[in-house]
């Protein structure tokens, strides 16, 4: 399985990517992408900044660890994570997780699944600072619903 | 010198993301927030919350690991993800 | 819920397709994109040409009527859907899905149910041109067992 | 005259996707079936298979519906999606 992971201190163009990435492929008729941006509000007030922190080195390995998961669990042809650090403004990419298949599910479901981890497990510290203030923010309950629906999951693609 | 690590919110109560100190012997990581504390209390009871891990040179451990010269501790508190 | 709905006779551009839809967005903080294209084996022989046929109107308007159980299952602020028709070479996308939401779990479902619906209930009708001649291919049953799933689903985002 | 429409592998058989048929009177899909079929054995049985539907001006209708001069009907095989 090709993969990629960056973590980037700078902007990056989702669709740049998505188109580079989708060049590379040899045999994979189906294609997922997620793109996670900024959202202008935050239902108390609207974000102006929001910060990403991560640990340089273990963020990557923990990524890393769960492309190997991704790789093991679906017959995929390549994965692309990107993920921002730093600070962002509303509407700027924050995430861009691809995955490559010949299957459409298999596509589908990785994607599904890296996002969950991304959101609930991997090493990011984020802060929004709004009107109200700096605030850093912690998981939803949401999130780790989410990502606890893969615990039970038969597996396979 | 172990350098020490805090994320997220413990950078802020840390007064930096990170901080250096002396060794001159091994310290279990429960001793060393010991010894955090006493210089700031707020600190010290932050670093002890039950959602708050510990990364030794990268690999999770828990409070009986022992930290030496020249080792990195983190403070990690609950990630937010993206 | 901003909805375009395009049955292409001509190639088109998923990467540019996606950065215009992504601009449009003023809310969504969660992009979920599906590209399906033209795989260069089919199995048994390398195909050449694969040839796209729908019913001008009626396949239309079955994509736009499933688009407005898409709108009122899903929190969904836009979607778009492009399907080619006519020839195509290996490597040619054929369909795009893209959907935008404030919370990704509505993105991912809303694209994957469309897929299957386009895979599986869509007017489209495909032949394969290979070294062993040209076939007409019907769904196969994982195509039925894809769509069948979202029967029992007990809905919502 | 009444436009048919034969899609995917009908259309092989039909020789073409369109087709135009003169009704001097109102037929069931069934009577038109019945017609086709006296010209074209093969053609006939194949607009019979189970699997194949039958749109009436863009709506599904089944054999009975009725099909006069004007009209617009279509045999749909299994689809296959993109």
């Amino acid at each position: 399985m090709l993969r990629r992971v960056t973590i980037a201190s700078g902007p990056f163009d989702p669709e740049a990517e998505i188109a580079a990435f989708r060049k590379a492929l040899h045999d994979s008729g189906a294609i997922v992408t997620f793109t996670g941006q900024v959202r202008p509000s935050n239902g108390d007030g609207s974000v102006t900044t929001l910060s990403l922190q991560h640990y340089p080195g273990m963020t990557e390995r923990g990524i890393e660890a769960m492309l190997d998961q991704v790789a093991e669990r679906w017959p995929l042809e390549a994965v692309l994570v990107i993920h921002r650090v730093g600070d962002m403004r509303p509407h700027d990419p924050i995430v861009l997780v691809a995955t490559a298949s010949a299957h459409r599910r298999a596509a589908f479901e990785a994607a599904d699944y890296l996002m969950d981890y991304l959101k609930s497990r991997a090493l990011f510290w984020k802060s929004e600072t709004s009107a109200s203030g700096r605030a850093w923010i912690e998981p939803r309950d949401e999130d780790y619903a989410n990502a606890a629906r893969w615990d039970a999951y038969p597996g396979g693609g | 010198m172990a350098k020490l690590l805090f994320f997220g919110r413990l950078g802020d109560l840390a007064g930096g993301i990170e901080r250096s100190v002396g060794l001159s012997e091994p310290h279990s990581v429960a001793a060393l927030i010991g010894v955090l504390e006493a210089g700031d209390r707020l600190l010290g009871s932050a670093l002890l919350e039950g959602r708050v891990r510990y990364a030794l040179n990268g690999t999770i451990v828990d409070r009986d690991a022992m930290v030496a010269d020249g080792d990195e501790l983190a403070f990690l508190p609950p990630v937010s993800g993206g």
